[in-house]
């Protein structure tokens, strides 16, 4: 018990409080253990549970072949990558002049081909599959079911239009008639009037094209209604703002969830 | 109207594989049949254009490659775009990887740029310094010691025996840095324990979807500009007039990020005309 | 044929059968599928251990500097190197590191992590787990109090009293910015407040917040439908590029076959449903 | 340790601390004081009401809507006959996020068991899977309708992540049901999963941690448990003392900061004007 309980837990919060208290000394040794060794023995051991998932995964999918249990036919595409990916990281080199270890980044090398040819089309393309997503969703999940979701989806249209080369070749006029239109439309369904919709349309449409001719139609003038102007404020101010509470909101979390594993409060890497 | 209305309705219920097939051609059509749209610098990355131009001739540039191959549309234009820029006003530049991938994708910019285009030597004008593992353990070696992290180059000659490497020691001996970064670690990472430390200015190239995330570090100042996805990308190809992947991409960004917007607006117009006869047919 | 002619024809095959997961669920998506499960797990099996394991563990426990032909601890070592020539090179590795026996610490929790695949061992990867949390704690604990907690607060401490900063400038630093920047922030940081009720003027308050917030999650939005639709320009740049004479047309071939085969397993199944 | 020892023990600590200090203070990096202050002030705020709660004393956080909107979802799945679905991510137990998930698990199905309503629970991984048909169990019992609960209510669909969405997808479309309820990590299948379910008419409710995935949610779906909404509602609903008083010491450290920064703007509005010779930007600004 001791071993499985108790001394995974002294591991955590001893090495959890040097590591962070080494920030506060100056004491060559310990400070030159936590900044050098102790982060190697961390990517080290990282590196080992990488190979534990991988040799998981090859675990698995034979358990699967093996048994024939459903689908496994597809199980065999997977062992036979995952072979193939190992050969070629420490059987075959390809290239004679490269040395080992140095093959993994080398050009020429089979690795170097499974890396073009295989590994960065597949991921590649795995990423690219949800533009489509993306795009079906917004016709038909995206709602604007609220005021906040109302929010959202304008700001986003405003960065997404305002980020791109035709967001900066439309003139802040258009935009400031389109809203003049809208502004139309909310009128007539809050006072249901044919005059009054009228009325306010009529004489936004004046206001805008006397302005304009007042001040030459430029295309980026005023600011505030050019989409990319407004795009940048939007993400640099407002945006912030709320990026920063929520920053500070997720470093608290991960400050007391850092504490509590160190305390031995929170033991969930042992499954309790 | 009614007409109107009814397609609107039908067409909410439409398969959506009809509209991946839209999407499909939206993009497709532009990069085969060029619009040409002009582009414009934003503020951001007109910022980033300045930071390098300020930098007299012959500077020590640090770039660092943090990005793999499912990122590579967004930042690699980004980072040929910047070695032209570099090595048109004449820097050396030093090349590091926090990702193993990176480096890949860097040697391949590296051949593209140095070799082809301006056929530089190596060794001299620039250096591939290569991936090493350790996430920010490794940004934080090259801040306090440099040669204790890279002993050798990824080409495997002795650091010691790379001219341009002379006078190296550690970070604060660069005269600017550039992260093309795809997360972590990356920009972040370089900020927390190498700018913020030394002052020594820095530039990025993010993903898109990394930019909220890096900028608080832009508007606090601790960051000069950033190049904020492929628009980004082309904007930045433009400045330094030389347009290339991400430019001719922006025509189909252009035309999807539309077509996108279309269809909330058209998905939106959908639901409130149902959600009006609901109404009605309830009877108030 | 030419490795790399190869190479793009299959990349061409890759790509399509992903995307042809958009159309349904279906044989090419799931062979790819899998394939790209392992290929990315042995992918980063090598890479790591070429690139960490190798040079910096056992880089450090037999360095070729120390090299000498007699004792015992470089007879293991040559052992080794006579079944695995390939990761202990004669003579030692040589990747600049001093020999360090404490190495033998993270050796042993890393060997034991790999023993607990078997079941009666299984308790065995705690112990290096334990390692890598609490490591990660003690990093994350002072890294985040400082950049995420301390210097956004900084920054949201604006200046009031500053004469040189406009009143209003729409993208550059003004007393109206900071003051959104300000505002923003704090009832952003009210609204995940959990220990009062949101109503009456501190729910008014919280409202604002979750509006900041919900500009936020906006220009995220905005963002990820961008990165989304970049990566899909690359994919296609790419399938162009492939569809040259250069590579034979491996594109528009692929494409082509992999359509057929569908069509015809749709209709294969829907004469079996009649 | 009872609270005269805790309180006996952060007193000697203390001072040790204060005469280490005075006397010099060897070895200390000087310049992070505060930082080194913060630590020990945040700990100690987290752990004090952590004991509170573990010694039962009463901790009041507010109601979270979203966890109305789940009871109202329930009982609309219940009038109109059909079932619930609820969807806990697609991560590993290792995940904050699908502990919490789990939780709010345990709380749907007490509310489909008390009123009698078909739960329907796709999962990704074999270990979700043993824990969350174990929270439903219990739930039933304690409803009083073990005999309701049956091992097929939570079922493992598969790990592959697009695979998986594709087979609930499968299960919206099928089964239409009423409620879908998303709780967990969740990366891009968030879009396609509330997207179906939107298309078919279900009323939808999230909640995530994910910062890429709460737009799509807050967009797709009735109501959205955001961040630490999320992780406040599960600490609510699992009644472990060591969590609701996680979240409550953090509430007060937020409160502190928020106060902080009030304070920050006028020091550094009177040390601008002239008024004060500290300057908080600088004290704050030490490495």
């Amino acid at each position: 018990m001791i071993w499985k309980r108790q001394i995974p837990i002294l591991i955590v919060g001893v090495i959890g409080f040097v590591t962070l208290f080494a920030n506060f000394t100056t004491l060559h040794g310990f400070k030159s253990f936590v900044n050098d060794d102790a982060t190697q023995w961390f990517d080290i051991l990282a590196s080992f549970a990488i190979w534990l998932g991988g040799l998981n995964l090859l675990k698995l999918q034979s358990q699967k072949i093996l048994k024939k249990q459903e689908g496994w036919e597809y199980s065999v595409f997977a062992v036979i990558g995952l072979i193939f990916a190992l050969v070629a990281g420490f059987v075959i080199k390809g290239e004679p002049a490269v040395e080992w270890g140095t093959h993994v980044t080398a050009k020429g090398t089979l690795f170097k081909w499974m890396f073009t040819y295989m590994v960065a089309p597949m991921q590649a393309t795995m990423f690219a599959l949800l533009a489509f997503y993306v795009a079906s969703a917004s016709y038909r999940a995206f709602r604007i079911r609220n005021f906040e979701a109302t929010l959202l989806l304008v700001s986003g249209i405003i960065i997404m239009i305002g980020r791109v080369p035709l967001g900066s070749n439309i003139s802040s006029w258009f935009c400031m008639y389109l809203l003049v239109l809208i502004a139309g439309v909310t009128v007539n369904s809050i006072f249901k009037n044919k005059q009054y919709t009228a009325i306010s349309v009529a004489s936004g449409l004046i206001l805008v094209t006397v302005s304009g001719f007042i001040m030459g139609w430029p295309l980026d003038q005023p600011g505030i209604f050019y989409l990319p102007y407004l795009q940048e404020w939007i993400y640099k101010f407002p945006n912030v703002a709320g990026a920063r509470s929520i920053m500070i909101g997720i470093g608290l979390g991960i400050f007391s969830t850092s504490v509590r594993y160190i305390l031995g409060i929170e033991k969930s890497y042992i499954g309790e | 109207m009614d007409f109107l209305i009814n397609t609107i309705l039908k067409l909410g219920k439409v398969d959506r594989r009809w509209i991946f097939l839209i999407i499909a051609f939206v993009v497709l059509i532009p990069l085969l049949f060029p619009l040409s749209l002009p582009i414009r610098a934003t503020a951001t990355t007109q910022l980033v254009y300045d930071a390098v131009e300020k930098l007299p001739h012959g500077s020590k540039v640090l770039l660092s490659c943090e990005y793999g191959p499912s990122t590579k549309p967004e930042i690699h234009p980004m980072v040929i775009s910047f070695l032209k820029h570099c090595f048109r006003n004449g820097h050396k530049v030093y090349v590091t990887c926090l990702w193993p991938d990176g480096q890949f994708l860097a040697d391949e910019a590296l051949d593209e740029v140095a070799n082809n285009e301006f056929q530089l030597t190596y060794g001299i004008d620039y250096v591939m310094l290569g991936f090493r593992p350790g996430n920010e353990a490794v940004v934080k070696g090259i801040v306090s010691d440099l040669r204790k992290v890279y002993t050798i180059d990824s080409r495997g000659t002795k650091i010691t025996e790379i001219p341009m490497m002379d006078g190296i020691t550690k970070f604060e001996d660069f005269d600017f840095l550039f992260s093309g970064s795809a997360g972590y670690p990356g920009t972040i990472e370089w900020v927390q324990y190498a700018v913020d430390q030394t002052n020594i200015p820095m530039s990025t190239g993010t993903t898109s979807i990394q930019v909220n995330e890096v900028m608080p570090y832009v508007q606090a100042g601790q960051v000069q500009g950033i190049l904020a996805g492929m628009p980004g990308a082309a904007e930045y190809e433009n400045l330094i007039g030389s347009p290339g992947i991400g430019t001719s991409g922006m025509d189909a960004q252009s035309v999807a990020h539309l077509v996108i917007v279309l269809f909330i607006v058209l998905g939106n117009l959908g639901y409130f005309i149902e959600r009006n006869r609901e109404k009605k047919q309830r009877g108030y | 044929m030419n490795f790399e002619i190869f190479g793009a024809w299959l990349a061409v095959f890759f790509t399509l059968a992903i995307f042809s997961f958009l159309y349904r669920d279906n044989s090419f998506y799931k062979i790819t599928e899998h394939l790209f499960v392992g290929v990315s797990a042995g992918y980063w099996m090598s890479m790591f251990f070429w690139t960490q394991i190798q040079p910096n563990l056992y880089g450090r426990l037999w360095p070729s500097k120390e090299y000498s032909e007699s004792g015992i601890w470089y007879r293991i070592y040559d052992g080794l190197s006579i079944f695995l020539g390939s990761i202990f090179p004669e003579g030692g590795i040589d990747k600049g590191h001093d020999l360090n026996l404490f190495y033998l610490i993270p050796l042993a929790l890393g060997v034991m992590m790999l023993l607990s695949l078997f079941k009666s061992f299984g308790w065995m990867a705690r112990w290096g787990i334990a390692y890598t949390v609490g490591m990660a704690a003690g990093l994350r604990a002072y890294g985040y109090l400082n950049s995420n907690i301390l210097s956004q607060v900084k920054a949201t401490i604006i200046p009031i009293f500053d004469p040189d900063l406009p009143f209003f400038s729409l993208l550059e630093n003004s007393h109206f910015n900071n003051f959104i920047i300000f505002i923003g922030t704090l009832t952003g940081l009210l609204y995940f407040y959990f220990s009062k009720e949101q109503k009456g003027t501190f729910g008014r308050i919280t409202r604002i917040g979750i509006y900041f917030l919900m500009i936020s999650f906006g220009a995220s939005f905005g963002f990820a439908v961008m990165g989304r639709i970049s990566l899909l320009i690359g994919r296609f740049v790419e399938l162009i590029t492939y569809s040259s004479d250069d590579y034979y047309h491996a594109s528009y071939w692929v494409l082509l076959v992999m359509v057929i085969l569908l069509i015809y397993n749709a209709y294969n199944e829907k004469a079996s449903a009649e | 340790m009872n609270d005269r020892e805790f309180i006996v023990g952060s007193i000697v600590l203390t001072v040790a601390f204060l005469l280490y200090w005075f006397m010099g203070h060897p070895h200390f990096v000087e310049e992070r004081i505060l930082q080194f202050s913060l630590v020990i002030i945040f700990s100690g705020t987290l752990i004090f009401f952590t004991r509170k709660a573990k010694r039962g004393e009463e901790i009041f956080l507010r109601n979270i809507p979203g966890l109305k909107a789940v009871e109202e979802a329930v009982g609309r799945s219940t009038e109109m006959g059909k079932p619930v679905l609820f969807v806990p991510g697609i991560q590993d137990m290792d995940q904050v996020e699908t502990v919490a998930g789990v939780i709010v698990l345990g709380h749907v199905s007490k509310m489909t068991a008390r009123y009698e309503t078909p739960l329907n629970v796709p999962v990704s991984r074999a270990i979700v899977m043993k824990a969350a048909r174990e929270a439903c169990k219990e739930s039933y019992l304690i409803e009083g309708h073990p005999d309701m609960f049956h091992d097929d209510m939570v079922h493992y669909v598969t790990d592959e992540q697009f695979a998986y969405a594709a087979g609930v997808n499968g299960i919206m479309v099928r089964e239409k049901p009423a409620a879908c309820i998303y709780m967990g990590k969740f990366y891009a299948e968030s879009l396609i999963l509330a997207e179906t379910g939107n298309s078919i008419g279900a009323i939808q409710i999230a909640g995530t941690a994910s910062q890429a995935q709460i737009p799509f949610f807050v967009t797709a779906c009735d109501y959205t448990l955001i961040g630490e909404e999320f992780f406040a509602a599960s600490a609510y609903l699992s009644e472990k003392p060591e969590l609701i008083g996680g979240v409550k010491g953090q509430d007060m450290i937020k409160m502190g900061i928020v106060i902080f920064i009030l304070f920050g703007v006028i020091l550094r509005l009177m040390f601008d004007a002239g008024f004060l010779n500290f300057n908080i930007i600088q004290f704050l600004s030490q490495k």
